[in-house]
């Protein structure tokens, strides 16, 4: 039978406010933020082929992100959200876990995904919900998913992901194959109930997962003040009595160093971690979002100086494993990439209409087997009406 | 009266009652300094401050639970849920609480005072989680009053009646017309009635029913309809719960015929209640079948948004099948 | 063949699919050691170790968040949620994630391996939270299966159809006859098919349509029409969604009445989308209006229990109704 | 235009994994367990009419749960929940509290309520689900409510309450009468999205609210070692920047201490506070629970000796406020009302039909009356089937 508690707590005798910042958790950091490693500090083992992906996706990412919003202002896709200034949270994380480890996004996190190997096409395909998004152009850009790469598909309720974070690690550790989940949130998402949850069912169920938030400041407009009266996320990972780090989300040896510690840490020890990566979400919050209404350039400008990718760059053009002249070169040659992928992608049309009543169930039922009928009929009689799917029902 | 789009008549309505009782406050995601993401709370927090319009953090549930709590308190509270897709988290908090707030008390409290904003509806190609219809999650809950407006006149109206309703009312607002649809609004405040539905055109042939944004759909396919001579009537019902069958059946009673036209899946949405409650009324006129045209019994597509959708066209035949049964 | 009560019948089920396949795990709130507070779960932490068969902490959302982060693994949990009334909190998990979990992915992932079991449904003097049937809230929603037996041996076969089915159900148990029903169950494994519903008596005169606990309720109420030399049609649905239109529909065509008897209050219950459904389909062949014997449009009251259910004096009433229209 | 955030981390520069033990929160206690004052310890003001009115509602409340457990199991009520060994820390922390401050329950706080003059009557027409009942029967037994005692009515899905009590602070606050509101909940219950929710809006929004937990180490069967991870509730309040005081539940003393303190900060200084009441549950979740099935006798035991009623009762006899023959005398004169009034309650009858459809809404909407009208008719058609309302359709 179990024991109702465990821990007796001391006594004292008279009343002791325990204030709301009786806890402050310090953060890790590696690198300054010009590049330069702090004195006497111990650098991860991180070999030049390791360090030159993650610079490299580093780079993809920014020229993405760059690419789309322009690519959104054209008109020629909907909607982007982009992961400026934070690409080393989740480019540094990604790049600690093994292939098989699950990675659960919120939606920010095309860096870990670009890590595991998803091409440009990958990504144009699902940014134009073409036939030849994995996703069957169901959801709206940025909502990625690849089975392949062990990369859970998006959804945008926040914070739903956190506690299947906690079940997918509970059904690794069943499986006993020494993998485990990484799930990402905002320190937004991290006000959701589900967040709550999540941890809290990771901490005693001792799944091996690691939160990780990237806190950026924002969520849309509202600013961490107004989202929050503690000293960030990382307390909430003591109240659930869960191992916690806090580190520097623009210092990616710092996040790599600090995710490698809390996989070890779940996957060997089952003991679940809370990251939280400090950081500043540069751009607008989506194509959607105009910044300018509720913060100040020159709080932006502040961060702006502590650009992750310059910051990596230096480090390291200073150990002499790239040169000025190799980076831009690698940086011309992703941007026409993304140039050509998207040009291809946005010719490639929409998905067979059968494709509508596909994947609700596991196979169509009868009614959406008539339904789908019904429509194609109508689809028949007024092609000029539906002219992406008229086609194809010919 | 001046030109307002949806926006600005909700915003009026919002401002006008903020002064006119200042136990109304208005609170959710975003909608404090920035005005929310659609802006229809801007200007509100410079006007009346930081206590009666703010943000709160990131859930749901607590922001309907807090709402909750402050109308059993003597407040009115106006929260905002930032999409109707995201209500959800709040399900428990709406439809076991605040339903149930008054009743289970023996009336010894009450969130009469709660008027819950959220924008819902597809067409702005915003996939699964920026598109859906769910008043038929709701219309099930006793206690609730639902509230869709299908333009900015009756937005403004019936706003207003709903803030100052001595019940909870969720307010839902169509949001692809928040910008297209403009229209002549009273700039002072005015009262439409909850629960009366709205005869928007008089016609003999067949009745059309819908409500919010899907009355312009079904607008569009009375004219098609009317080019073949066909005389419609077309009824808003403008309150889902609790919803004026009278009126529907009184109107099915003189036409004989009734197509709903609803943006919902078709399985389980209101558009049913409505049909199952009008054949039962007025089985002795019914000329032929009830017909209901819906969105598909799947997600809400991106792609597919167009043929997902109950549109015009899809109105129109049911006219036509409903005529030629 | 066994005697078993519908607690059993379950307890059974939950054995043979965890013996079967060691992916199957079994929890929810007080479900471990204890064996839930039905007991439902008995024995089963004992047989399978606190892996497979545990206590999750107190917060319904968690429950299906993380069972649906396990299905999405590949293993086949059976969550428990202990009442359906606290099934609410899990509503934005259920709706939002796991019916759409296949579709969102273009079925890259899905959580068809996850069951969801919770007791549902009035007359234990249960009051507002302990009775209501909350099932039309959830068959509005593409992509979940809604399966509710109606006797132990339904139960047992129709659980383990449900566990192994490839799609996420929610599996909805009347609780009232957790130990009141009991019946001849074989021990083995068996399967009864997902959305088919099962004419459970042949009649000529007219049909009656419910599903789970009702379905005695109405045999109560059939057996007095029968008195009266009434011939009746008795219809499980025992699949909500999808749910087995064909067979009410031809069933109806055959007797031309319809009675549709459901604990859940009225509106915008699953009886309506029954209605709406029936009288499209079969139009030509009602000689009376469908109707519907449901609870009233309340929360769920304590005193007034009785008062409140559709009970069988109030379907034989419907019954005479149609017969005498 | 809000800042984005206020506190910069310290800098740490190798990876530092914070405990999730690294906040061990001490446990406030005044009366030993025989009753007797620690040393040189501070004892609250109370005077001892107060102190009297404590102890008879102590008595009261014992004498009222043994009796009606008795009664459900005679088949008088269907269901009870007692709040034995948990006396101090409702009745403790309701008489810190000013009669117009809000109090929301989560069930096992009948203390509170008869400390507000609740009357026996009263608890027993609820308890008889009769006409009598403030909440007209319609809730299950001991879902007690009284808008004149300032006790919001209780409602059984467990959390709700928490950011209703943070709406309601926030009322109190807007009013500016200098009232607050206290809310209870269980261990369990603070495992609820709800909990996170209304903790973290009162921490930012700061509201006068205390949160007030009761933990008993149980949630039905379940421990608390499978309920959380952490050291207890308390280590949250960190997690949200909210003040928090730890405290033992079965020292009556110490309860109203600590709540004075937490009162005085929440209308003060608009600073919400979290107290944890460290308790034990004594009886079975409630009259449908059989606790020998999960835990043990001894531990059982253990915590019988800790009994808050009997450290208290010790406390007045040596203080010299009451004597043996004056407390058990008020003892048997509380079972004999609570008999008396219990018999009076079984009588009355339940309340009108017509209560059926009032108060769904402000009044009843014309479908209602129809249902109404049609039940009636249907009553009047099978006044056997329906004893209880018939007559009052006649
Ligand atoms: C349940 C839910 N509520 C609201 C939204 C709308 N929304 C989308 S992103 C966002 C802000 C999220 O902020 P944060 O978690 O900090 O992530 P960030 O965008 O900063 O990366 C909001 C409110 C949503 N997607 N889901
Ligand atoms: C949302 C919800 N889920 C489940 C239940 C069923 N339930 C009633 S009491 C209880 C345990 C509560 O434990 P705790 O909060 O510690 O309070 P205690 O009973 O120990 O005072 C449970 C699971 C409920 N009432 N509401
Ligand atoms: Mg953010
Ligand atoms: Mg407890």
């Amino acid at each position: 039978m179990a024991t109702q508690t465990t821990k007796q707590p001391d006594v004292v005798t008279s009343v002791e406010v325990i204030d709301g910042n009786a806890l402050r958790i310090p953060m890790f950091q590696l690198l300054d933020k010009d590049g330069t490693p702090h004195k006497d500090v111990k650098l991860p083992e991180i070999d030049k082929e390791l360090a030159l992906k993650m610079f490299s996706t580093m780079q993809f990412i920014r020229v993405l992100d760059e690419r789309m919003i322009a690519a959104q202002r054209q008109g020629r896709i909907s909607f982007y959200l982009s992961s400026l200034g934070e690409e080393a949270a989740s480019i540094g994380s990604a790049a600690a876990l093994k292939f098989e480890d699950m990675i659960m996004g919120q939606y920010r996190e095309q860096g870990s995904l670009a890590f595991r190997g998803f091409t440009v096409e990958q990504f144009m395909n699902q940014l134009f919900s073409n036939a030849k998004d994995l996703g069957k152009g169901r959801q709206m850009p940025v909502h990625y998913g690849c089975a392949d790469l062990n990369f859970m598909t998006i959804s945008s309720p926040l914070g739903t992901q956190i506690p299947q974070a906690t079940g997918y690690a509970f059904g690794q550790k069943q499986a006993g194959e020494g993998h485990c989940t990484l799930v990402y949130f905002g320190e937004g998402a991290a006000s959701e109930g589900d967040f709550h949850a999540g941890m809290n069912m990771a901490a005693v169920l001792k799944v091996p997962a690691i939160f990780f938030c990237r806190n950026n400041g924002y969520a849309i407009s509202t600013p961490i003040s107004e989202q929050l009266a503690g000293d960030g996320i990382a307390p909430r990972g003591v109240g659930y009595g869960m191992k916690t780090i806090r580190v520097d989300g623009n210092d990616i040896l710092a996040v790599y160093a600090a995710t490698q510690e809390a996989r070890r840490l779940a996957v060997e020890e089952n003991e679940p971690v809370l990251i939280e990566a400090m950081s500043y979400r540069m751009a607008g919050h989506s194509t959607s979002d105009d910044p300018t209404g509720y913060r100040t350039r020159e709080e932006e400008n502040a961060w702006r100086d502590k650009c992750p990718l310059k910051r990596f760059r230096n480090f390291l053009l200073a150990k002499g494993w790239i040169n000025e002249e190799d980076a831009d070169a690698q940086q011309q040659e992703v941007k026409e990439a993304v140039l050509a992928e998207l040009k291809k992608a946005e010719q490639v049309p929409v998905p067979h209409i059968d494709e509508i009543i596909n994947d609700v169930y596991d196979t169509p039922t009868q009614q959406l087997k008539e339904q789908l009928e019904a429509l194609k009929a109508h689809v028949r009689q007024y092609p000029d009406a539906y002219p992406k799917t008229s086609e194809g029902v010919k | 009266m001046a030109k307002m789009n949806l926006l600005q008549a909700i915003n009026s309505a919002l401002d006008l009652a903020m002064a006119k009782n200042d136990k109304v406050s208005v609170f959710g995601e975003d909608v404090g300094h920035f005005g929310g993401v659609f802006r229809a709370t801007s200007g509100l927090q410079e006007k009346y401050g930081r206590n009666r319009c703010f943000n709160t953090p990131l859930v749901e549930q607590g922001i309907i639970g807090f709402a909750n709590g402050l109308a059993s308190q003597g407040s009115l509270p106006v929260a905002e849920i930032q999409f109707g897709d995201y209500i959800f988290p709040a399900f428990d908090q709406i439809v076991n609480e605040t339903a149930k707030f008054r009743y289970r008390s023996g009336n010894e409290f009450n969130v009469g005072g709660l008027t819950i904003r959220t924008p819902y509806g597809g067409g702005i190609h915003g996939g699964h989680y920026h598109s859906q219809s769910p008043e038929a999650y709701f219309a099930h809950t006793p206690g609730l009053k639902i509230v869709i407006p299908r333009n900015p006149y009756e937005a403004k109206g019936l706003l207003l009646s709903s803030i100052f309703d001595p019940n909870p009312v969720l307010f839902m607002e169509p949001k692809r017309m928040y910008r297209a649809a403009v229209g002549e609004v009273p700039e002072e405040e005015y009262y439409i009635p909850l629960g009366k539905a709205d005869v928007v055109k008089e016609g003999s042939d067949i009745t059309l029913v819908g409500w919010g944004a899907q009355i312009e759909v079904i607008e569009k396919a009375v004219e098609l309809a009317e080019k073949d001579g066909v005389n419609c009537e077309i009824i808003d019902l403008r309150s889902i719960l609790p919803w004026d069958a009278d009126a529907v059946v009184e109107s099915v009673m003189k036409t004989g015929r009734l197509v709903i036209s609803q943006e919902a899946p078709h399985t389980g949405a209101f558009g049913s209640e409505v049909a199952a409650t009008v054949q039962e009324r007025a089985f002795l006129y019914l000329e032929s079948p009830i017909m209901r045209v819906s969105g598909l019994d799947t997600p809400y597509p991106l792609a597919h948004e167009k043929e997902y959708m109950a549109d015009h066209l899809k109105t129109y035949e049911a006219i036509k099948r409903s005529l030629n049964y």
